[in-house]
């Protein structure tokens, strides 16, 4: 149960009586106090729910099934050729890469994609990304690197997959060459957290010049489900967990882990998409016009010393032990 | 290895209070040890050859010639995340540091290795399950800045359940900082060598523990990205026995060769003699 | 595309001597075309979109804007091996060479696509089987040397059954020559763009086709490295109807795209265009 | 039926019963002159036998069951620490790779295996290498550049395996990227031709600085089989193809697609593996010592403009044809 979705049904249902209401107000003008007291009533209560959401309703928000997807923003392209496959094995769906035009720049976009029903879902494997599917990553970003094309990613993922086939051809290893593709890469990369930002699922898209999320995305270091049955054994204790975690995007914006929000519509980005994507890519734009102006060399040590400083520690104040043999 | 003199006191008394401890049981055969024997025999089950997981300083001690100078030590994790749940996070790490003698999860240093000068790092389980926090990103980083500096060859030891949860994004985000300073260093020509004990999962293998140039597997250790439970809740039916293991991870391409602990140090030695450059090379 | 001179002429010739040679069957629906009409749907079928084998022409005024500059047309075949079978090799590529109305396998040049200028390659089938000589490896490192000067990307079409079995080693030795041409030019941060039709198997399979930047299949395309024959008798069963096509690569993850013939010139247009350098880049 | 063991079988017996003579003259003088009349007609059916070989006698020398075979040359050097696996899917028994030291020398092995019995090539699938293997080898090539390590091969081959989970995880590629590895490597390599040397699949691991071959090896456009069959539908006609194909070491040092030819003893390698063995390895070292005096950049200029040469072909005076749209 999504607990946004259960919140929304009402506000929902109010939506539906003001539009019944105004079709009748045509002919009786009458209603039109009736209609504006609802209206009232209805920015109260979206107030109410979305003016300041939990992070476990974050969580939820981010899963929300209408919620845009990155195809949703793809279509949005001037132009998108997708580019398949990991060369060796596969072409995994649940990563959609390929060469666009962001106005008038070329990019290599590079989408996590979740599904929007069961089927979808099912034939994109509930948007958690096998090793092929990070080896199309890293692929791809090996390829934009070496012909001088910035990166653009959207990250949407619970996770990355964790079957037995995902482990019997080294999930570990795909991810962590991505990773490694992603720190030199001689191009911009800008990446936006869409939904979900799960783990390392997530990161091995999202090591980026700038690093932005949807308002109500989330992007932790665990899903709040596995961070709860980690430490107390209990999956069912996800909202608790989600609470600890600190994995919005003005937690991990005061962390500097991300650099910018993407403010949503009250109630959530499915409640005005083509506005929301607009802003989303018009924010790319604008990120890669920045970068754009560094030198390959600049930006990959810009990107070092972003990824170099992150962290919370102490220097305690002891002599290094020796230790001799 | 002469231990640390804090660590011998710390040793000394917590054998002394509690004299059971000194016995333990192998896991897998049942056998019966004494402590002293077992370390003595690298941690190695002499009936059975079960590997037990090692505390950081006798992996150090096993593979160092005899000096070994830490860096990083004085660093220590603060709780930016404010963490509470049965305990706080501070008093999680102080009991984690009363358990392990360890300041954290991984000791960081330079020494040599059969005569090869070698930057190392030692990750140890014993410490919150060898997560990766905050603390343990920093000192890998600054290992491999210090290596890069030195040109010398570096050699990480894995052992880790994955991130930190109470460091949050703070801690995943340390893969992004070590695969940052190991990408600098290996641009620059520098040999990079990690080694994977039991047990190595979750953000540590699917990031410097899977970028060496190349990759041991202990003999019998766990390796896998997902935990063998989270894996068996997923798929509702139970693995084969050898699932994840350094051995099934050689059959499938994954790690470049299975080593047992006894002979470690003279393979790594034996590695780093092939890729040791006697001399400046023409370029 | 208004026919070079030559070329109209054999052709004229061919087709006053035998007018059944006119009309055509589709092997796969069975339709009867007119050439003509078949030519002028780029040769695919207008009934079941069969895509016939292209003559190298007729493939290089499909894509190239209007002007095209050939290079290496001069490089001919010699005789290394002084192969006599059934028939002499001389005597077999001038049999080639009459009813391919081609000097080799491979027609080579410059041009534009959508106003980008591009170094082309294009293979035929209908010189012995598109079959990888001396000649062709040597046209198309000419070409890759050429397009590395001018820095323009290459994009080269193959078609082949392999390599020459009638110049022995040295044919096999042109994998070698190309991929070094290929590496050479990439390593200069050209764009290599490869567009694999049917047949694409054995050396050339192995070696340049999958070495583009951007793999691309022509839909349908039989593309592989054991032909399909080899296969059947090695684990004597039939193979699957679709196996070693576009399509299936695709699924397997072989190849970046699969593109009908009818989008094949505006496809290649886009990915010139995202790849074209607009100003110097700052390094 | 291999024709250099059927041709073998009455040398063996003569030498059966010259040895069985030699015990007996301990006690029976007289029999010398019987055993040095023996020795004189072994050593006259050696010639005739061994002396000048067809090229369809050289393949099935090549192909000779006790021909060492590349673990042979292997366990000769100093030390060796084995590499395994492609990182992704499997690791290929049917190449070993591995670290050695040859002499001083720190060398990169990479050697097809074909196996000496049953058993054996079922194991390492007839010294037929899967994608995987390829992978592995290219894998290495690229370490070894990054290392400076130099690369000495055995190749050993009937020919890239031909089965449909090769085709399926794209045997074309493997072998494509494994000879552009070669071609930009930044060390010395070496390559050995120490029996079969079966097409693409052999060439993935021979394109080097210094070729040589085994007298007796060969070296193939195709397999004598493959050849007859594509050429003539008919595998049986091999011999023939044998003739036509060029395939033994001398044709190729005439062709300059081999730079050396290592002897073998009169009878073939396995007459003498020990011996034969540390020529091989003696060859080997002298050319990575030469090889080492040049830089980098001097080693892949020398090797590009090595095989740039390579070929056979004329210039017809002929204007070029312009074609225009
Ligand atoms: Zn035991
Ligand atoms: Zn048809």
């Amino acid at each position: 149960m999504n607990v946004i979705v259960e919140r929304e049904k009402k506000l929902l249902e109010l939506e539906k009586t003001i539009t019944d209401l105004r079709s009748a107000a045509a002919t009786q003008p009458s209603l039109s106090t009736a209609i504006e007291a609802l209206q009232d009533e209805y920015k109260k209560i979206q107030r109410d729910v979305f003016g300041s959401m939990t992070p476990w309703q974050k969580v939820n928000m981010s899963r929300h099934p209408e919620r845009p997807t990155s195809s949703d923003y793809i279509a949005r392209l001037e132009t998108f050729d997708q580019l398949h496959g990991d060369r060796h094995f596969r072409d995994d769906p649940a990563v959609t890469g390929g060469l666009a035009k962001l106005g008038e720049r070329s990019v290599m976009v590079i989408a996590q994609q979740r599904g929007r029903d069961t089927k979808e879902n099912l034939k994109l494997n509930f948007g958690m990304v096998t090793p092929e599917g990070y080896r199309k990553v890293k692929r791809l970003i090996d390829l934009a690197s070496r012909l001088g094309i910035p990166v653009v990613t959207f990250v949407d993922t619970k996770g990355a997959d964790p079957g037995i086939g995902s482990e019997e051809r080294a999930q570990s290893e795909a991810i962590a060459q991505c990773l490694y593709s992603l720190t030199v890469a001689r191009v911009p990369i800008v990446a936006t957290v869409v939904g979900e930002g799960g783990s390392g699922g997530a990161l091995a898209l999202a090591i980026a010049d700038h690093v932005m999320m949807l308002e109500h995305s989330t992007y932790s270091v665990a899903s709040p489900e596995g961070c709860a049955a980690i430490l107390w054994g209990d999956a069912a204790k996800a909202e608790e967990a989600a609470s600890h975690l600190k994995l919005t995007s003005q937690d991990l914006l005061g962390f500097g882990i991300i650099d910018e929000i993407i403010p949503e519509p009250l109630g959530g980005a499915h409640r005005d998409a083509p506005a929301l994507i607009a802003t989303t890519l018009q924010k790319i734009e604008e990120a890669l016009a920045r970068l754009s102006a560094l030198s390959a060399e600049d930006l990959v040590e810009e990107r070092y010393r972003k990824y170099r400083r992150i962290g919370a520690w102490q220097v305690e104040r002891q002599t290094a032990v020796a230790i001799s043999g | 290895m002469a231990m640390p003199e804090w660590l011998r006191r710390r040793r000394n008394k917590h054998e002394t209070t509690e004299d059971a401890a000194q016995w333990t049981k192998c896991p897998k055969c049942g056998e019966v040890l004494y402590r002293k024997d077992l370390a003595a025999n690298l941690s190695v089950c002499p009936k059975c050859h079960y590997h037990f997981r090692m505390h950081a300083f006798d992996r150090v001690s096993m593979i160092i010639d005899s000096d070994f100078n830490e860096i990083g030590n004085e660093v220590v994790p603060g709780d930016p995340l404010k963490w509470t749940d049965t305990k706080s996070y501070p008093d999680k790490l102080a009991a984690a540091r009363e358990k392990s003698q360890l300041t954290e999860g991984v000791v960081c240093g330079f020494g040599t290795i059969a005569g090869h000068a070698v930057a190392l790092a030692v990750m140890d389980f014993n410490f919150r399950g060898g997560t990766m926090g905050t603390v343990v990103g920093e000192r890998i980083a600054m290992l491999l800045e210090e290596a890069r500096k030195r040109k010398v060859p570096c050699i990480i030891f894995t052992a880790s359940g994955g991130a930190r949860m109470e460091e949050g994004m703070l801690a995943l985000m340390q893969m992004a900082k070590v695969t940052a300073a190991v990408s600098r260093f290996m641009g620059d020509g520098n040999f990079f060598l990690t080694v994977l004990t039991d047990p190595t999962t979750g953000g540590v293998s699917a990031s410097f523990a899977f970028q060496g140039d190349i990759i041991i597997g202990e003999a019998r250790a766990m390796i896998g990205f997902a935990g063998r439970r989270v894996i068996e809740q997923t798929i509702r039916q139970k693995l084969p026995d050898n699932f994840q293991t350094a051995e099934f991870l050689l059959e499938k391409g994954h790690i470049d060769m299975v080593v047992e602990r006894s002979h470690m140090k003279e393979t790594l030695a034996r590695l780093l003699d092939y890729t040791a450059k006697k001399a400046p090379v023409a370029v």
